[in-house]
């Protein structure tokens, strides 16, 4: 469903997705049967003169039948769900593959700041390029990143990838993406910040391994350059 | 108040109304002390410091605090004792001596903390005397509050007014009593 | 106790009884005061024979001996109607599922993906103060072991 | 020692509130009649009408913030060009005041104290004064939370849910004294509600009419006693939370600040572990408001009682166990989410019986389409898309990527629209005739009825598309994100801020229809409607002490149409 609005960059994303239709087909289908029918009583028992209403105590176990065996077929949709969404939560939060690059994203009033490992591809290192609300990222890449807060909570959030994690002051929070599909994309601060929280777009730039060298090249601190980053 | 309702008298559960009522104070009270107590602990199996900033409470004068509410408590309990005989009189003398038992609790407490204060162990050093001085600043208020509605009920029993009520502030006293039997050994035996 | 106390509870008014009611609070009163000298004796022993386990035993173990004997006989909880117990009891255990939900968090300086930098941080720095005037300037018994 | 002897059993001291009876004794005179009453009816009209009141400054506050999401940056009727801190205040305190001073107080304190001595067949609440006490702290609350929109600096502007370091330090959110005024309104407001769930517990357990067993007890009373129950139970955490968050922004503790050894987690989890039995201390009440309808107006006995019971406990013990799923990608460790989300997805089995019994009920029914019948109904067909929806955030997978999007502000209001709104206008217009004396106007009423329940859907169903489109909440202009701002993000916005624009004028017939009924409307007689619970045994309005003489109970409340009587409905009151 979502896919129609905002395409899928990354390779988790399809997985999300798929969770998302899967619960909506389920709780659509039960959705729509109950309203059907709650619409279908309404109309058939509307109020007739002489006839009267039954009574119905629904203690009787024939009568509970009726709410018994759907209750436990939406147990059955719920165990499937669950299922379905820690599988999808495992991969996507609690393992993380090895990582063949690693980023630092540090969050502030009200702007993001990005430490790309540089050409030794180390991060902490004399080489590593530092960025103002852009994040350079190679295609098909498995990267890790280490979400810092400076003041407030944020939250880092890139649609494409269907990744979002709230950055906490004092905590360091790792997380990963590996990027499928090149293009210019959107990352938003989904945590409210202060008064500036609506200025806080960043860009992620999704490159050719060849693109993102040039980049890299270009930007990278001469080496001379002792600055010690990260903290 | 003119006259109650007959709500008020009605019993379904045999449990006076007003008892049953002090029950549901004393339940949400201790998720009140239970929310504040819980954050403590954790903090403090998480930061092994604590262990230094505690070893600057004073043990003996928290154990002469725990002594004064104990015996407190004992007083009240006689309170209750009295009412329920229906000798008003007697119950309010115990009442009284429940106030004093709270009344030295507060003046050793207020010493207590001037001299921490003085010391530089104010609530903004750290975590730990924030929470210290946040707990015992929280029983302490409910030892204040106990102890003007304990006069307040007093002033009744000696008039064999309300004896019911001689229970339940003392089923609410106890209740403050427990609170501090767990507050002495987080805060001051706990190092 | 607790049987006597029903007891007692079942003929209250009765002056007959009503001194054995008074015997029995004192009664309470004193075990509490036994308990409570313990609690207090025991950091001392304990730091004596350099026995962490023993304070916090004597500390919370009598704590909640103390509480229960407050809740029970001060509080009649022993002859109060039995839900009532059960709603203190729920309301304690709702407590321990907030801890047990929150501490993974809070308690814990580092998860699964996650690391509490900060806190770790501050607790070498306060640890290493620690180290260099141990005895602080509080007049209260020295700390044991940090 | 425990005996009930009656002259122990009349005690009017809870906790000591006597300190605060400074006005027990004027005569009947106005300010005895209106504004220091004891009397339950007259203290449920001031929750009310004080809701009702904060309902309207909440409902422009919402009419604000949608206009600027429509047409930012454009200078709005009556109120103006909306500042970034200006709209943080809005938002922050729409949610607060919706929630605190319009659910709470209308759904659990007004029906509450009309409904619960009415519906057991009392005279009273079991304390007059803790009750009246409760309101004055209510209303001293509100005072607060509005004074805290003028102090310099403006009103605090960190999110209802005031997640520390933002909330905590005046120079990350810019509102030295909104933020703690706030906090303190909302502890005020907590203590009140102490005091009135005490109140409604105690009466519930121990005043009801002789002869009416537990299973007796209307289902609306029951809701609204286990709603108090979760509320005492679960708000304790949050008060301390909020003495500590008060004490980090004025006296500069650290509880939430990271480099002094607090912990900004530790906040959320206090909050949520309040935050998330909350929403079902507002739902229950709705939803036993909504069974007292259903079952009147279909002249049908409840489907399963017991059932609904049951359901309803379970839910409220289940709501102990799912706070975390708020905090899914807040950085709490990722393997509890797995247990949260299990919880959560299980809480829809006692959620989905109860609507699956509603529905039961309905069956063979003689349903007749009042006004306050259409509300009911509406409340059960919009409370399931809110109920379905939520499936999607509670399943942590998918919540990954609809956390802090509209997705999730569309579901809770499709879950919190049915329940402050729709159940509120239900029960108001089913009990108005017993509040009041007189008849509303039908036709009013359904105009205002269409008038709301379609606009509601226009509000929020586009803004269920931007979410999923990637909206995400609390922005106060997206003019910085090329992705938010495509065509179709702005239409839907446009629709959803005129759809509320819509809602909002049909209110006016509602107020039009309240003045109108309240003059005009036809007496109402004891019980137009032939229900059977006890409040219909009372004269309307019911007069100081309710009844001629107290009723007894002798049956169940939902006895309609029993074979072989004539009458299709036999009240409890009526010996057999």
């Amino acid at each position: 469903m979502i896919e129609h609005y905002i395409e899928q960059a990354s390779t988790y994303a399809a997985d999300i997705d798929g969770l998302v239709l899967l619960v909506g087909l389920l709780v659509g289908f039960w959705f729509v049967l109950i309203e059907v029918i709650f619409f279908g009583l309404i109309v058939s028992f509307r109020k007739r003169e002489g006839v009267k209403a039954q009574y119905i105590s629904g203690e009787e176990k024939h009568e509970k039948r009726w709410i018994a065996v759907p209750h436990e077929l939406v147990l059955l949709c719920d165990v499937v769900i669950i299922i379905a969404a820690v599988r999808v939560w495992v991969d996507v939060k609690q393992t993380l593959p090895p990582a063949q690059a690693t980023v630092r994203v540090i969050a502030q009033q009200w702007a993001w700041s990005f430490v790309h490992p540089g050409p030794d591809n180390q991060l902490d290192t004399a080489d590593d390029i530092k960025t103002v609300d852009e994040l350079h990222v190679k295609i098909g890449t498995t990267y890790h990143f280490k979400l810092e807060a400076r003041d407030v909570l944020h939250s880092f959030s890139v649609p494409v990838f269907r990744l979002k994690q709230d950055a906490i002051p004092g905590r360091v929070i790792t997380g990963w993406f590996k990027a499928t599909r090149l293009g210019i994309h959107d990352i938003q601060c989904t945590e409210i910040c202060g008064i500036g929280h609506a200025l806080m777009p960043a860009r992620i730039y999704i490159q050719s391994e060849a693109d993102y060298v040039a980049w890299e090249t270009a930007h990278a601190p001469p080496p001379t350059a002792t600055a010690s980053l990260g903290n | 108040m003119a006259t109650k309702p007959i709500a008020t008298t009605r019993s379904a559960t045999t449990i006076p109304t007003g008892r049953l009522a002090i029950w549901w104070v004393l339940a949400s009270e201790v998720v009140i002390f239970g929310g504040l107590l819980a954050s403590y602990i954790m903090h403090r199996l998480g930061h092994p410091e604590f262990g230094d900033y505690a070893s600057h409470t004073n043990t003996y004068i928290g154990a002469v605090n725990t002594f004064v509410l104990l015996t407190s408590s004992y007083f009240a309990v006689r309170a209750h004792n009295e009412a329920e005989h229906g000798r008003g009189k007697a119950a309010a003398k115990w009442l009284y001596l429940t106030c004093l038992g709270a009344v030295m609790f507060l003046c050793i407490k207020s010493f207590e903390w001037h001299h921490e204060i003085s010391e530089g162990f104010t609530i903004t050093k750290n975590a730990f005397w924030s929470f210290y001085y946040l707990a015992a600043g929280l029983h302490a208020c409910h030892v204040i509050g106990g102890g003007i509605i304990m006069l307040i009920i007093a002033e009744d029993a000696k008039k064999n007014k309300e004896l019911q009520r001689v229970e339940l502030i003392g089923i609410y006293w106890h209740f403050v009593d427990v609170v501090w039997i767990f507050l002495f050994p987080l805060l001051y035996i706990a190092k | 106790m607790s049987a006597e106390a029903k007891h007692d509870a079942t003929t209250a008014g009765a002056d007959p009884h009503e001194h054995d009611h008074i015997k029995h609070y004192t009664k309470i009163y004193v075990t509490l005061l036994v308990l409570f000298g313990i609690s207090v004796l025991g950091p001392v022993v304990g730091s004596a024979v350099g026995s962490k386990a023993l304070v916090l035993i004597t500390a919370f173990g009598i704590a909640l001996v103390k509480a229960y004997l407050v809740c029970a006989h001060f509080m009649h909880l022993n002859i109060e109607k039995r839900y009532i117990g059960y709603l203190l009891t729920t309301t304690v255990v709702f407590m321990f599922l907030f801890y047990a939900g929150v501490s993974p968090d809070v308690m814990e300086h580092r998860g699964r993906n996650w690391e509490n930098v900060a806190a770790q941080q501050e607790t070498l720095r306060a640890q290493r103060e620690h180290a260099l005037h141990p005895e602080g300037h509080g007049e209260g018994v020295p700390a044991e072991e940090h | 020692m425990a005996q009930p002897v009656p002259e122990h059993a009349d005690s009017n001291d809870a906790h000591g509130h006597d300190a605060h009876d400074a006005h027990g004794h004027h005569e009947q005179s106005f300010w005895s009649k209106y504004v220091f009453s004891v009397d339950h009816k007259m203290i449920a009209m001031q929750y009310m009408f004080t809701g009702m009141a904060m309902g309207i400054i909440g409902g422009f506050f919402s009419y604000v913030f949608r206009m600027q999401m429509a047409f930012p940056g454009h200078s709005i009727p009556f109120f103006g060009v909306v500042t970034p801190n200006e709209y943080n205040m809005l938002i922050t305190n729409h949610g607060t005041i919706m929630i605190f001073w319009l659910a709470m107080p209308v759904l659990v304190a007004a029906f509450g104290n009309f409904l619960i001595p009415l519906m057991l067949g009392c005279d009273d609440m079991v304390f007059p004064r803790i009750n009246r006490l409760s309101y004055q702290i209510f209303l001293l609350s509100a005072i607060v939370l509005i004074g805290s929109w003028f102090v310099e600096g403006g009103g605090f502007g960190g999110a209802w849910t005031s997640y520390p370091p933002l909330s905590a330090k005046s120079q990350y959110n810019l509102t030295s004294w909104g933020s703690t005024l706030w906090v303190i309104a909302v502890g005020l407001e907590f203590v009140a509600f102490l005091l009135g769930g005490i109140n409604f517990v105690t009466t519930a357990m121990n005043s009801r009419a002789p002869g009416m067993r537990m299973f007796d007890i209307p289902i609306v009373v029951w809701m609204i006693v286990l709603a108090s129950m979760l509320f005492m139970g679960s708000v304790g955490p949050l008060l301390a939370g909020a003495v500590m968050l008060a004490f980090d922004q004025q006296l500069g503790t650290g509880f939430f600040d990271p480099v002094r050894g607090g912990d900004p987690i530790l906040w959320q989890h206090l909050f949520w572990f309040f935050g998330h039995p909350e929403v079902y201390v507002v739902l229950l009440p709705a939803v036993g408001i909504v069974a007292e309808i259903i079952t009147v107006f279909s002249r049908k006995k409840l489907f399963a009682y017991k059932t609904v019971l049951y359901t309803a406990f379970g839910t409220g013990v289940l709501s102990f166990f799912v706070w975390a799923h708020h905090q899914f990608i807040a950085g709490i460790d990722p393997r509890m989410a797995n247990v949260f989300t299990a919880t959560t997805v299980l809480i829809s089995i006692p959620i989905a019986e109860m609507m699956f019994v509603y529905v039961a009920t309905l069956y063979g029914g003689s349903i007749t389409l009042t006004t306050p019948m259409l509300w009911a109904l509406a409340f059960i067909a919009e409370f399931i898309i809110g109920g379905v929806t939520g499936i999607f955030l509670g399943a942590s997978g998918s919540d990954i990527y609809f956390h802090d999007t509209y997705f999730v502000l569309a579901h809770f209001h499709y879950t919190f629209v049915p329940i402050a709104v729709i159940a509120v206008y239900a029960g108001f217009t089913f009990w108005f005739p017993k509040m009041f004396g007189k008849m509303m106007n039908e036709t009013l009423g359904k105009i205002h009825f269409w008038g709301t329940v379609l606009p509601f859907n226009g509000i929020f169903i586009p803004l269920f598309v931007t979410g999923m489109a990637g909206d995400h909440r609390r922005i106060h202009n997206y003019k910085n994100f090329p992705e938010l701002t495509t065509p179709m993000h702005e239409m839907w916005r446009e629709v959803a801020t005129i759809s509320l624009l819509v809602l909002i004028a049909f209110q006016f017939v509602f107020f039009a229809n309240l003045i109108w009924s309240l003059r005009k409307g036809k007496a109402a007689g004891n019980n137009p409607w032939q229900a059977n619970t006890l409040e219909w045994v009372a004269p309307s309005p019911p007069p100081h002490g309710n009844f001629a003489e107290l009723p007894n109970c002798y049956r169940g409340p939902y006895e309609y149409s029993v074979p072989n009587r004539e009458k299709d409905y036999w009240p409890q009151n009526e010996p057999a």
